[in-house]
């Protein structure tokens, strides 16, 4: 088990033969990924790296219809285009979106949303470098290439959520070389509206029997962490929750690098996630590099109860 | 999250047909006179600034004359307002007011959708007013599909303490408004206060706006030349590295300055070294960041290159930190363990530090794929430059190297070498050329016919050329190659450098850098004679 | 029983403080129509005719929720504010609507229609003079005054179904005056996309109990007519029908003040009509008089099975 | 359903980004001498006609010069086509065309919602095209909530047999054809042939629309003076009553004429006897047209008031019908039962037949409400004016009712007396007048005074008149009787002729109608000197 995806998930890549594209259906590939359908407009019959490509996403599903489908579709569009590939995908019956771009206009990404909601459907960023379930699939970009993506993460019981792309890669590297294994790991998108931020993937490893900790990285803005201490006060997750919220150095209300990280009043700070995280029993950090002894130290708690 | 000033929120507004009073932006004394004089009567001369309360501050000011307006632009142009000096006023027609509302739609990222908030009194904070008041408020998130309709903006105010006669007129205003947030896509639009003149007309009388920073591509009406939301007036480095943000798609690169006087020693008023700082990707940035403060340092600027970027650009980002006069040490960190192939990056700096001539020690974090690589590109092609240079991976933390440069910093002072850089030195006898995506590269033929081993070719990443004739050159066409084929790895050039000829010239300029260079030059403080 | 309405309806009036909408409320009242709430924005808080007006569709449902809501809403509204108030209703829960105002602009007519269908809603227009169900309620302004509609309209075991407003009145008076009693007699509406067509309308007669005959008045344009007919065929209406299809002196592609009377190509003729109900089995009268006789004899034959 | 031609509808294209060729509508052959010669190059001339199959029916020439052009545009304008006269030729650039495609976007009734249609085979009927070759058409019906989005444009014209290698042009093209469609709220738009040019362009070579009547108030930038589809070009009667209809919101007006030409013995080539016909209600009146034409009898005319109109529209309506030269008789008949009160529509003829001076007999039926004092309102005043004028109920069928026109037409000639307006004859000595929606009315104080009974005020229906002073005046504002609460139903009128002073005059006036009438007797034949 696993969450998002594993290695009997049929995925598509849109924009296909595009440089990221292509450079990461190869990656996926080469991982293990089922990467059944490619699609590029006006591009459709020929076939890359051995996936055949369609022209729409319609045409994709019917094409793999016989063979179960499409499950997830990971989306390598220029950002101006994402909204119309996304709300393809969805329409046609996709239920779970990877989307890669970054600077996806806001009211596009509402719209996405909405879509997804009535058609029951999930999208994991904008701005993700997507999700790795270690040994099986690549979704996104995470890892490079397959060879480095199976170097740096090993299997396990740990569970990493992540608002920084690069940082999903090193805690999950960090914990794989301190002997951590890992189930899924999983860069929730950089921006201020994501499909599936923090709460919405700490409940699905709730929900995977192989998880056993989960491993978070916050930062400030958003209110994403203190939605996790809720879920964790409501008793709606209770598997123990390694935390680190990034941001120390962050001046309030100057804008770094990412959408999300912009403090407002009094929400979204550092000091307010930790409070409330900590409150409702998640394992704080304080010193990025702690993160493996920590969760190590909560792993040996699991066991010896 | 682009700010607007009042005047270009309330020409969202007026676009979307919701009323706001007669005036005009100015820029001048003599304007805001003859602005004033246009509009006749009792004018209020208003401050265009990123503050609230501005009345208490005597940022607005009202004016019974023409004169008067001229006196009261002079007095507010110039005046700095949370740092920022108030280059603008907006000269309005004063309103006969009747009572203060308050309207806003803004983005509800839990809820992803947008959200419109009503209250039935206004003119001071709304979060005071959903205090004392709370039955005036009331909100409503939109769908977006349909957008916000007259009945239900009807339903929103029948809620709130709003006299009924006012109904028709508030959804008629309410619908307006979110028309101009969604065809503007902005982030939030608040009317603070929404006047009712004693005429019966809903005029907004204030305005604040934020766009969205990824959509500001689409909206050429909003006229915003810097879709980015900063403490401080935009510096002009900062303004030559948005320029190279902009006309390069491939990954991301944002820089902003946090101390533009940074005095000759390098040390701050709290005594820390002043550093400049390169990370790469948000998270692994700020983490980096965290870092270097455990070790005395500040911060000269922030900046990211992340999401694959091309050589040339952290080239670019590396020459523009380096612009930067009195640091006392470079510091590039990321996540350290990125996706992205390193060894581009390194050789992006390696360009940079060599043209530039480094004249500080510097700690290059590069952990992630390919980073033995990028290591020992860092290591090969920096040796002789005279200050140190070290490359760590991912298997060093940002604290370790944090320390490293902090060990460095303290062992100088160095001898830095100056500029010496792996292009092509000479004045090309034979040149080959063609365009890059964002430059242009240049064989000199003359040399590389001399050349056997040819490394270039087998340097190049994107295989994109051959020896034809005893020669390099591409083997795709030009257009190809300025298309973005060549993808400026710089690798052929620093094989050339250090393994044939040194034929090769990889120009990849900075539009209004060596103007900036030379301004900050001459203007730094002369030895007294 | 009867179709659409009857003496337990809880009906709206939007509009109802205007010329039309106090004129028609004293007429659907007066009748016995049971109208518990009027909406005018702006103007709620008053009383008209004893009706209590309210500023919103929603606050109307909402004062009236305790005594069962509201089932119907009769709109008299400006064309161009149609749009506005059939889509409140909608969104307020009403779940019939009869939109008299002529002249509504279509594309406003395919968006209320659109909402009417995600909300499972329907509407009788626009364009319609109303429905009657006789001697229980009036919707809109059939029969003119409460005493004329008595006076015009007797109870009985035939349902109306018109294309035109003044016939249906007619139909239903010659009917009544020759001794045949009525169920419920509606205007369909005379636009080109209407809410209930004939095939709706005739279908809930089907399922009406107390209605054993139906009489149709079709005319010219639209696929109406064929529709029944195909109903017919298929057995999804089996109750007898008699048919007259007016326009015989129109000639083609010249438009009478029907928007829907118009001939296109093969499709929507007279003749096309008359040969597809006669085809499955409706009783088609050539002479308008002979509607009461002809429908006289139907009744008679059911009796006497 | 107003259709438009080629250049209007090319116009709403444009308007949504559509590709057009370059080209102006003309209206002279000089200025398709010179529109041509801006050109430059081969132009085609193109007579703007409502039919199909232009070019075999030599409406289309291709000219290589402008003086060809100005040729062709001589020979094309004032050609008669379908009855109406070419007025317009659009001058364009021929195109060089690669291939010819179909798009269209219809308003399909029974499903409710817009349909697009697209077919990788065009210029030829899309009927024969859905024959030959099915497999080229595709078709699909509109969210009108979200509209026609790229990709499922993409999908429509994946599953034609169109080359993969156009889908995305074809997506933007029928996106933009959608947009054309739903800003202009057209019934319909069709573009065959859809043109791809050897330059690679999609470009709308024709185009036929048609747009929602209902809805042209909204659309001014349509230029649409009367929207209404007609066989005939719109003759001055039926632009004077259109006038009429769209300045008067209440109940339904609606006028055109079926024969323009009576001879002078009221007789057509087919022997029938022509009268003025006018109904009320779509099936009523159509009903009524079955009846006349059972007693041999033709319509100069199709006319409808229905939908409660006030008498004054009604009185418009019957001076119209009247306009027209050489009727035999006059027949009005709607449904048979209506709801709306019918002594207002009695009111309306009374002064119209007045007023004219009615010179052939009428029946009117006008069954349904309050009929018993609309027919005691015709016997009682309209009894002296020597011709029949004969008011029938509900219980009258239409036949029956046409067939005694038959009989009172075939009992002529009469004598009839001629104009006699129940309106103050005199001009007024001491005048109280008020404007009412659409005319004005005028007491005459100095004959009001005099008068015991004031049944004027009994009989005022919305109940607005009141004594003040001995005289009759109003018990509202100006303003209010001028917005409506006047509702001109005449009664006040009528009562002060028959049982009082004669002292009020209500003046409706007709805009056009003096001036038509005046035309149509100054041409009439003359006697041969």
């Amino acid at each position: 088990m696993s969450i998002l995806v594993n290695e009997n998930s049929r995925v598509c890549v849109q924009g296909i033969t595009g440089r990221e594209g292509l450079t990461r259906t190869r990656l996926m590939t080469e991982y293990g990924t089922s990467v059944v359908a490619g699609v590029t407009p006006g591009k459709g019959g020929q076939e890359v790296l051995d996936v055949p490509v369609y022209d729409t996403m319609f045409e994709a599903m019917d094409a793999t219809k016989n063979d179960g489908g499409i499950d997830i579709s990971v989306l390598f569009i220029p950002a101006p285009l994402v909204k119309s590939a996304a709300l393809e995908a969805i329409e046609a019956g996709v239920k779970l979106l990877v989307i890669v771009p970054d600077r996806v206009p806001i009211w596009d990404v509402m719209e996405i949303a909405d879509a997804a909601k009535s058609h029951e459907a999930a999208f994991l960023g904008p701005n993700t470098l997507g999700a790795v379930t270690v040994d099986q699939a690549v979704l996104g970009m995470m890892g490079g290439t397959a060879a480095s993506a199976k170097d740096f993460f090993k299997p396990g019981k740990v569970g990493v959520t992540s608002r920084s792309g690069g940082i999903t890669s090193s805690i999950a590297y960090y914990l794989s070389r301190a002997g951590i294994g890992l189930t899924t790991i999983c860069h929730v998108g950089g921006d201020s509206i994501i499909g599936l931020p923090h709460p919405e993937i700490v409940k699905r490893f709730e929900d995977d029997p192989e998880t056993e900790v989960i491993v978070l990285f916050g930062e400030i803005g958003t209110s994403q962490e203190e939605g996790v201490a809720e879920l964790m006060v409501k008793k709606e997750v209770t598997k123990p929750i390694v935390a680190y919220i990034g941001g120390k150095g962050a001046k309030e209300g100057t804008r770094f690098s990412h959408a999300g990280t912009i403090i407002e009043g009094g929400k979204g700070t550092r000091d307010g996630k930790i409070r409330a995280l900590k409150g409702a029993g998640a394992y704080i950090v304080e010193d990025f590099d702690d993160i493996p002894k920590v969760t190590s130290e909560v792993l040996a708690s699991l066991e010896s109860n | 999250m682009a700010r607007l000033f009042e005047y270009q929120g309330k020409e969202i507004l007026s676009r979307a047909g919701f009323a706001i009073p007669e005036g005009k932006a100015c820029t001048t004394p003599e304007e805001a006179e003859s602005v004033a004089s246009e509009l006749g009567g009792e004018v209020v001369v208003k401050a265009q600034a990123w503050t609230t309360g501005r009345k208490a501050k005597g940022l607005l000011k009202f004016c019974k004359t023409p004169e008067a307006a001229k006196e009261a632009a002079s007095e507010l142009l110039g005046q700095v307002v949370t740092n920022f000096p108030v280059e603008i006023v907006l000269v309005e027609s004063k309103l006969e007011i009747d009572r203060e509302l308050f309207a806003a739609v803004i983005i509800d990222a839990t809820a992803q959708q947008p959200m419109i908030v009503f209250s039935s009194l206004g003119g001071t904070g709304v979060e005071d007013i959903a205090k004392s008041h709370p039955e005036a408020i009331s909100r409503k998130h939109i769908d977006i599909k349909v957008g916000l309709r007259d009945f239900e903006a009807r339903e929103l105010v029948r809620v709130t303490t709003l006299d009924r006669k006012f109904y028709n007129k508030a959804a008629a205003a309410l619908v307006k408004l979110y028309k101009a947030a969604r065809l503007s896509e902005a982030r939030s639009i608040e009317i603070n206060p929404l006047v009712i003149t004693k005429d019966g007309k809903w005029v907004a009388a204030d305005c604040h706006a934020t766009v969205d920073d990824y959509s500001v591509f689409r909206h050429p009406e909003l006229g915003i030349e810097i879709a980015r939301e900063l403490d401080h007036p935009i510096t002009m480095l900062e303004r030559i590295a948005y320029n190279v943000e902009k006309s390069d798609y491939r990954g991301t690169f944002y820089f902003f300055q946090m101390d533009q006087d940074i005095p000759e020693n390098g040390k701050n008023t709290n005594g820390e070294d002043v550093i400049g700082f390169h990370g790469a990707g948000g998270g692994g940035s700020m983490m980096s960041m965290d870092g270097v403060g455990k070790h005395n340092f500040a911060l000269a600027n922030f900046c990211d290159t992340s999401g694959n970027p091309p050589a040339s650009k952290v080239y670019r980002a590396a020459k523009i930190i380096l612009a930067q006069p009195n640091i006392r040490g470079y510091f590039a960190s990321g996540s350290g363990v990125a996706s992205q192939e390193q060894f581009h990056s390194a050789r992006g700096f390696v360009k940079a530090f060599r043209e530039v001539g480094l004249q500080v020690p510097a700690v290059i974090r590069l952990g992630g794929n390919r980073e033995e690589i990028a290591i020992e590109i860092l290591r090969t092609y920096l040796a002789d430059i005279g200050v140190p240079v070290e490359g760590y991976g991912k298997d060093d933390s940002a604290v370790f190297c944090a320390d490293r440069l902090r060990k460095l910093v303290e062992e100088g002072p160095y001898n830095p070498k100056g500029p010496d850089p792996i292009s092509n030195p000479d004045e090309p006898e034979d040149p080959y050329t063609f365009k890059t995506l964002t430059g242009s590269l240049t064989i000199d033929h003359a040399k590389c016919s001399d050349c056997e081993s040819k490394p270039c070719v087998d340097s190049c990443h994107p295989n994109i050329l051959e020896v034809k004739d005893g020669n390099v050159v591409l083997n795709i066409s030009d257009e190809e190659a300025a298309k973005g084929r060549c993808t400026e790895c710089l690798a052929c050039e620093i094989a050339c450098w250090t393994a044939a000829n040194q034929a090769i010239k990889i120009d990849l300029p900075i539009d209004g850098l060596p103007e900036y260079l030379k301004e900050i030059k001459d203007s730094a403080p002369q030895e007294v004679s």
